[in-house]
């Protein structure tokens, strides 16, 4: 608190000055962060966000002599409406194809701020614009900043919200393993929408404070230059840090104070010192261990007696059935009409050589592939044409065949991303952080913890999925699967490297799991594990059934022996 | 102060001024594109600093020919050579310790900017924005050989030539064995590695030979826009269009999406006020881009969400 | 006889997990040796640490004299040991032709004696031949197989290490496949094979190591070990003594 | 849980505030320090706001010669008030965005009267600072738009405007050329776009209507397209408005390409010694460029005694070299001038008086003209005083690279 008061003390403009607008851009910054730091989206078109927020705003208090607080909030629509506009196609293109879409689209909003004369006043901008006033008086350059200062904790209040719900956890996912976000039911493109849609309206407000802090704005001041520095800032703080575009901001704006003497070399400077600090503090400077320090963890104080009834229980019992499947990758055939039952409550191996196409049906199953032909479905609806998140909505949970786990994130909240779409509050009700909310996020953090609990991981909860030993993580995928309280549950190799011990508390936990009534379909090598747990078993050879029925019958079968040694050749590869 | 016949200027003379002034422009562009294609190809960093580069040949060779006088083909050499050795030391100090670790690999972005500060900062100190007026290397010159009225210099015609005469080399040096293997480092690092090919040794050839491709790309431009310490800035944002629309890593690609912005753009200085063109450009990117993700010559790595 | 390659207590692992656990190998020169063992129990983690994409953590690796263990992969290709990895790793954009001539990077050869390797690989797969021209993507999984193999002895290795040659091929393929690994042994080139096919594997090979969870668990000629218990078990599990 | 991670946040927050308030001290402690001057120490603090940094640093460094030369002579002949004048400088980084800041900073160390910085929209983004903190100001803008007195009542123009150079040109172009198609090529830019505005607005006084006007992409590298659509409307001149002189030299390569010679006309970038060297005569022999009357010679009338002195210093100054003549009509020079003499006359710095003495100023005779002020025009000028030279006397020796001869 008195950090953000210390600019008061000195007396005359400048340093004032400076605060304020090093709050303006610390709010893009904030905003930034959530879309390139979380989301992973790199925009180096934030620059015309702020201009369009900046220039309504002005434009409607001089020349329609609105109100600050109504133009800002016309502000902050324009922002997020017109970048929403080149989002929305630009977001299905890959990260580096987004930033120059982002680029050129700033370019093209400068050019029109100038071409737009008869608004806009073309290159001469808007001069004069008035201080916001609140009813009838006009606020004073401090109480502006002490606006700006209220704003600013609000917006970092509202992105912690957010970085902390499930959709923080969903934009992390998305940035980090694809994969895992839409096997735990998270639409990427939806997702990346909300983090640019939160950004641009962020930076729309903040084009309401530049304005009337700068009184005159043109269209120079929105270069990509301006853009890019909104990136340095929170490379340098650390981006998809909550406090990094804070530190980064002010980073930049306290050095070329403290340079003095050595301003003409400024520029220069800045390059050496970011080229260091990116070789050593590749994290920036949140990043630091310095700073390591006092970062946010879980932690876990409720104690919780755990009832498996009810996390374990799947949201509805439901049976998945396959008829012929077929499906091609250039020239080779990996499955070559396939079908398989498994009822909900029971245990189903897959099994085969390898390549004999148990994988390919997994992930036709789970939507990452399309099937040539045939049908996937889940109790009574066909999945087999909807992308995995659609899939994974209607009641799959799925592990891979080496865990997809979010190496920087705690395991509890790995855990927490797989119950996304068991969460109801939407992102408005998050950043207010309304009654469910809390509800919510008691619920999914207490169903984690009984989760880890179950697969005996609940002390490790609050560390790094990625410090974990390989087994564990393979458990926590599992934990991740269930916590979407899956109708079906497809496990690829869960037992590969695991120890002996492991071994027998996986064969626990998957008995346990199907108890509850989730249909479990497992590929596995581990034959050992198979014969235990599982109730049937189809053996698949070269992409087509070779044999089904109970684990005894089908190892009796002198064909699956002879696949299996490998006297007659397997099933084309993938 | 003209004669009658070079005042008859019907549309299809127009066509053709909008057609060589878009070719010349888009040559430029698709050199820039294809200098940052071969730093991209095998290390996937898109350089930051390669305007500056490209700045750096312009001035440098613009000096050695008008103050020091060396002759074209010395001069040339010498910024191909300077430059390349500094792109290899950029990837010496900026890029290979980044790449070394990555986190989120995002690092080089930041690395790449500082370098085009620090480079861009040293150059202001010592060169202003005065530009350097530098004439074609004889025997060809900028004036306009009136061919049946269509305005064209001997300049231009070369430059156009040697640009596509420099993508194909390009395109056949990557079918040299040295090129496979730098496409192969592209396709599957460890594969590479298991063929005995050292992917760090690859890219560090790649960029000193982007490098020098720059300092050529600069020294080409010179002619046409006179050297100056803005140069770079012109071009790099028009060339990091053309490699994209074109396609990560691909030549051709690049060559013709440097020939698509450049006519685009010729075409929108006679028909548009000039506040639209990058509008222009922004519907060309992205209907390119939606209907081939992967770029015009769809490459490797064209991953959609 | 002297020993070609000579592994010992070798232990690698990824991060945490230890996946061989101290395991010894020799190969004498011109030998035919195969490793066989279910799926996870280590075998291409083996030969990634002998071609040197992993680093062992602990035991050394002699080939041909020389300790590699801790050497990059281009040095120990240039010694002369050559892995063609599971799943081919083929590079699919790029022509036959093209991949065969990455089978050539690092040699100085006249072009006399590249030609003559070009003839040895293709009078070994003619199919090669054919398609000189077509992306190795489209091939289909033998002749990408075939294609991975002939990569490899433009090297003309020393030691030929075949990870999984026969995964997702049909069965006369395969044959087509072995019997060109024999004709090479013959012509001298010494072979370390991982199949999974156990049958196939041990007849062909003349020693056999047998390996589970990272660990040897049997070694002998490999006609002895032809439907053995101990085989049996490596394969279909010991899931009767978990019963 | 909320709880403990609140205070570990505080606790952060403590470390976090001791290392950025250390920092502000850092920072404060500087201008704290100067401020702290201002009062004490007997000179008079003059901002000045310019680049020292960034793409104009180097272009714009020659009009603040003018300051130095004038502070010398000010200082040599007692100062103001009887105390030396001591100049503080900000830098912009060349960045217009960063004028409002780099005005507060001069504010903040005291300064009584603000000069630059140089360039329209650089002097637009400061005035407004300026304006509202009522501190004298002369800044180095060229749009008329700096010199209205009612919107900006602090600031004063103490140089031409684009509308002098309008005037100058079209006077040129009907009385001394007797043109009539005229075509007009400007850059997308501020400058640009007020320039070609006034030529218009000049042109309509004689009743000429432009054949043609084209606007192109500061970023263009190709103006032939251009060139070929104004001679296809059959310009006979052809006027030029463009800051760098890349958009000249673009020009005139093309012009040479093309092979068409209109007579050439623009502001006082054409005097750009890049342009001298590399225009072949044909383009040199029409060429002319805008140029305050007292920087020019005729073969009757040769330039004031007083002018040459000051060009003698002038030459003397490094980063004056290749820009002479922005260095000779610096706007500061005669601003400071005018200030002493008022300052001296009033006994005390007041903005107000100053003011109202400078909206009084009736043709002092400064270096670069007349120099007159009303309280609606603070435009030193007036449209006469603005004339047409000729490239091609700048190899002339009565040049001294600083004079033209009138064309």
């Amino acid at each position: 608190m008195a950090l953000v008061l210390l600019p008061l003390l000195f007396n005359g403009q400048f340093i004032l000055f400076m605060a304020t607008q090093a709050l303006v851009m610390m709010l893009v910054a904030i905003g930034l962060n959530l879309l390139t730091g979380y989301a992973g989206q790199v925009s180096i078109g934030h620059g015309a966000l702020v201009g369009l927020g900046a220039y309504t705003t002005a434009l409607l208090m001089k020349d329609l002599q609105w109100s600050f607080w109504l133009s800002a909030l016309a502000g902050i629509f324009v922002a997020c409406g017109t970048g929403l506009i080149m989002a929305l196609p630009a977001l299905r293109l890959s990260t580096w194809y987004f930033a120059l879409v982002t680029l050129t689209f700033a370019q093209v909003v400068t050019d029109l701020l100038v071409e737009w004369r008869s608004l806009t006043h073309g290159f001469s901008g808007v001069v004069g614009i008035p201080a916001p006033s609140l009813n009838g008086h006009i606020l004073s350059p401090v109480q502006v900043y002490l606006t700006l200062v209220v704003c600013v904790v609000l917006v970092f209040l509202a992105t912690r919200q957010l970085v902390n719900s499930r959709f923080g956890r969903g934009m992390v996912a998305a940035r980090d393993n694809p994969l895992a976000a839409s096997a735990s039911g998270v639409s990427l493109w939806r997702i990346k929408l909300l983090a640019f849609a939160m950004s641009a309206g962020i930076a729309g407000l903040a084009g309401a404070f530049y304005a009337v802090q700068k009184t005159v704005i043109t269209p120079e001041d929105f270069s990509t230059d301006f853009s890019i520095f909104f990136l340095l800032c929170i490379v340098v703080g650390g981006q998809g840090k909550l406090l990094g575009p804070v530190v980064g901001t002010l980073a930049f704006f306290l050095l070329p104070e403290l340079l003095g003497p050595l301003q003409s070399w400024r520029l220069l400077i800045y390059g050496v010192l970011l080229l260091i600090l990116m070789l050593f503090a590749p994290q920036g400077l949140m990043g630091l261990p310095f700073f390591k320090r006092w970062q946010k963890r879980v932690i876990v104080d409720v104690d919780i007696q755990f009832d498996s009834a009810i996390s374990l229980k799947p949201v509805k019992n439901l049976d998945l059935t396959i008829k012929d499947l077929h499906k091609h990758f250039d020239g080779v055939k990996a499955l070559q009409g396939c079908s398989l039952f498994v009822k909900a409550g029971r245990i189903h191996a897959l099994i085969g050589p390898n390549g004999s196409g148990k994988t390919t049906t997994l992930n036709a199953i789970s939507g990452f592939i399309r099937p040539d032909s045939g049908q996937v479905m889940i109790g009574t609806t066909d999945v087999s044409s909807l992308s995995p998140y659609q899939v994974a909505q209607h009641g799959v949970g799925r592990t891979f065949q080496t865990p997809k786990l979010l190496g920087d994130m705690s395991v509890l909240d790995n855990v927490r991303l797989g119950g996304f779409m068991n969460e109801h509050a939407t992102a408005f009700e998050v950043v207010l952080n309304l009654p469910r909310v809390r509800s919510d996020d008691l619920a999914s953090k207490v169903q984690a913890l009984e989760l880890l609990k179950f697969v005996g991981l609940s002390s490790r909860a609050e560390e790094l999925a990625g410090e974990l030993p390989h087994g564990q993580q393979r458990l926590v995928e599992i934990a991740r699967a269930l916590a979407g309280r899956p109708a079906l549950l497809l496990l690829d190799e869960p037992a590969a490297g695991l120890s002996m011990s492991e071994l027998d508390r996986l064969a626990e936990l998957i008995e346990a799991i199907s108890k509850h009534g989730t249909a479990v379909l497992i590929v596995e090598h581990h034959l050992g594990l198979i014969a235990r747990i599982s109730q049937s078993v189809t053996v698949f050879d070269r992409g087509q059934v070779l044999a089904e029925g109970s684990v005894k019958e089908v190892f009796k079968n002198p064909e699956v022996a002879r696949a299996y040694m490998g006297r007659e050749g397997t099933g084309d590869s993938m | 102060m003209y004669s009658a016949k070079e005042l008859e200027t019907s549309d299809t003379l127009m066509f053709f001024d909008i057609l060589v002034s878009g070719l010349t422009a888009g040559s430029l562009y698709c050199l820039v594109a294809v200098s940052f294609n071969i730093l991209y190809q095998p290390t996937k960093v898109f350089n930051f600093a390669q305007g500056d580069l490209v700045m750096l040949g312009s001035m440098g060779s613009a000096l050695l020919l008008t103050q020091w006088n060396w002759p074209w083909w010395v001069a040339l050499l010498a910024v191909m050579v300077a430059v390349g050795v500094l792109t290899l030391v950029e990837e010496w100090m900026a890029v290979a310790p980044v790449l070394s670790r990555h986190s989120h690999g995002t690092g080089w972005i930041i690395t790449t900017l500082a370098v085009a500060m620090i480079i861009s900062n040293v150059v202001g100190k010592v060169w202003g924005v005065e530009p350097i007026v530098v004439p074609a290397p004889l025997p060809l010159s900028n004036d306009m050989l009136n061919l049946e009225g269509i305005n064209i210099s001997s300049y231009q015609i070369a430059l156009i030539l040697l640009t596509l005469a420099l993508v194909f080399g390009v395109d056949w040096l990557y079918h040299s064995l040295w090129g496979k293997a730098a496409l192969a480092v592209a396709e599957d690092r460890d594969a590479a590695l298991l063929r005995g090919i050292d992917p760090a040794a690859i890219s560090r050839w790649s960029f000193a030979f982007g490098g020098a491709f720059a300092a050529l790309t600069g020294y080409l431009a010179s002619p046409v826009l006179s050297a100056s310490t803005t140069l770079g800035g012109i071009l790099l944002l028009k060339g990091f269009a053309a490699a994209a629309i074109g396609g990560l890593g691909s030549t051709r690609g690049a060559l013709a999406a440097g020939y698509m912005l450049g006519v685009a753009e010729a075409a929108c200085s006679v028909w548009l006020s000039p506040g639209y063109h990058n509008t222009v450009i922004l519907i060309l990117v992205l209907s390119v881009l939606l209907v081939r993700p992967g770029g015009l010559v769809s490459s490797l790595e064209a991953r959609t969400v | 006889m002297n020993m070609l390659l000579n592994v010992q207590d070798l232990h690698v692992g990824y991060g945490h997990v230890a996946v061989i656990q101290g395991i010894s190998i020799n190969i004498p020169e011109g030998g035919f040796v195969a490793i066989v063992g279910s799926n996870g129990s280590g075998k291409s983690t083996l030969l990634r640490a002998l071609s040197g994409l992993l680093k062992p953590t602990a035991g050394s690796i002699v080939f041909g004299g020389l300790l590699i263990s801790g050497e990059t992969p281009s040095k120990i290709v240039r010694s002369g040991l050559l892995h063609v990895a599971e799943g081919r790793r083929l590079f699919k954009n790029q022509s036959v032709k093209d991949n065969l001539d990455l089978g050539l990077w690092g040699l100085r050869l006249s072009t006399v004696e590249v030609a003559a390797r070009y003839d040895r690989v293709y009078s070994l797969f003619p199919v090669l031949h054919e398609r000189r021209d077509v992306r190795a993507g489209i091939l289909s999984g033998g002749q990408q197989q075939m294609l991975a193999l002939g990569q490899a002895l433009m090297q003309q290795p020393r030691l030929l290490m075949l990870d999984e040659p026969s995964l997702g091929l049909a069965p006369a393929i395969i044959d087509q496949l072995f019997d060109a690994v024999v004709s090479l042994r013959q012509e001298g080139t010494t072979i370390l094979l991982v199949e999974q096919m156990v049958e196939r594997a041990l007849q062909i090979a003349d020693t056999a190591y047998v390996m589970q969870n990272g660990l040897i668990i049997g070694k002998g000629p490999a006609a002895e070990l032809q439907g053995s218990e101990l085989v049996r078990n490596a394969y279909l599990g010991s899931f009767e003594d978990t019963h | 849980m909320r709880k403990s991670s609140s205070k570990k946040s505080f606790s952060a927050g403590l470390t976090r505030r001791h290392i950025l308030s250390s920092g502000l001290y850092a920072s404060s402690f500087l201008w704290g320090l100067e401020s702290a001057f201002a009062q004490k120490s007997d000179t008079i603090k003059i901002g000045s706001a310019r680049a020292l940094t960034g793409l104009v640093a180097s272009s714009f460094a020659p009009l603040y010669v003018g300051v130095k030369i004038a502070v010398d002579e000010i200082n040599a002949g007692g100062g103001i008030l009887g105390r030396p004048i001591e100049i503080i400088e900000a830098d912009d980084e060349s960045s217009p965005a960063k004028e409002p800041a780099v005005i507060r900073k001069l504010l903040d160390s005291g300064v009584q009267a603000i000069l630059g910085p140089v360039g329209s929209s650089h002097t637009l983004s400061a005035v407004s600072t300026t304006t509202s903190s009522k501190i004298i100001h002369a800044g180095g803008g060229w749009t008329e738009e700096l010199a209205n007195g009612i919107k900006y009542p602090y600031q004063y123009q103490f140089t031409y405007n684009t509308s002098h150079q309008g005037d100058a040109v079209a006077k040129h172009i009907v009385e001394n050329l007797k043109i009539k198609k005229v075509g007009i090529l400007q850059e997308n830019s501020a400058f640009g776009e007020s320039g070609g505005a006034a030529t218009i607005r000049s042109l309509k006084k004689y009743g000429i209507e432009p054949v043609g006007v084209e606007t192109y992409q500061v970023t263009a590298i190709d103006l032939k397209v251009y060139l070929t659509k104004l001679r296809s409307a059959g310009a006979e001149a052809l006027v030029l408005w463009n800051s760098p002189a890349q958009g000249i030299l673009l020009t005139a390569s093309g012009m040479q390409a093309l092979r068409w010679f209109p007579a050439l006309l623009g502001g006082n970038s054409m005097f750009s010694n890049a342009v001298l060297d590399s225009a072949s005569p044909e383009i040199l022999k029409y060429a002319s460029g805008t140029l305050l009357k007292t920087m020019t010679f005729t073969a009757s009338e040769p330039v004031g005694a007083r002018q040459i002195a000051h060009a003698k210093k002038v030459l003397t100054f490094p980063e004056a070299k290749a820009w002479e003549i922005n260095a000779a009509i610096s706007p500061f020079y005669d601003f400071l001038h005018l200030l002493k003499l008022v300052v001296n006359e009033e006994k005390r710095f007041d903005s107000e008086r100053i003011k109202k003495a400078f909206d009084s100023t009736l043709n002092y005779d400064g270096m670069i003209g007349r120099i007159s002020f009303t309280p609606e025009n603070h435009s030193a000028l007036t449209g006469d005083q603005m004339v047409m030279a000729t490239l091609s006397s700048g190899r002339d020796p009565r040049s001294m690279n600083v004079f033209r001869e009138r064309a």
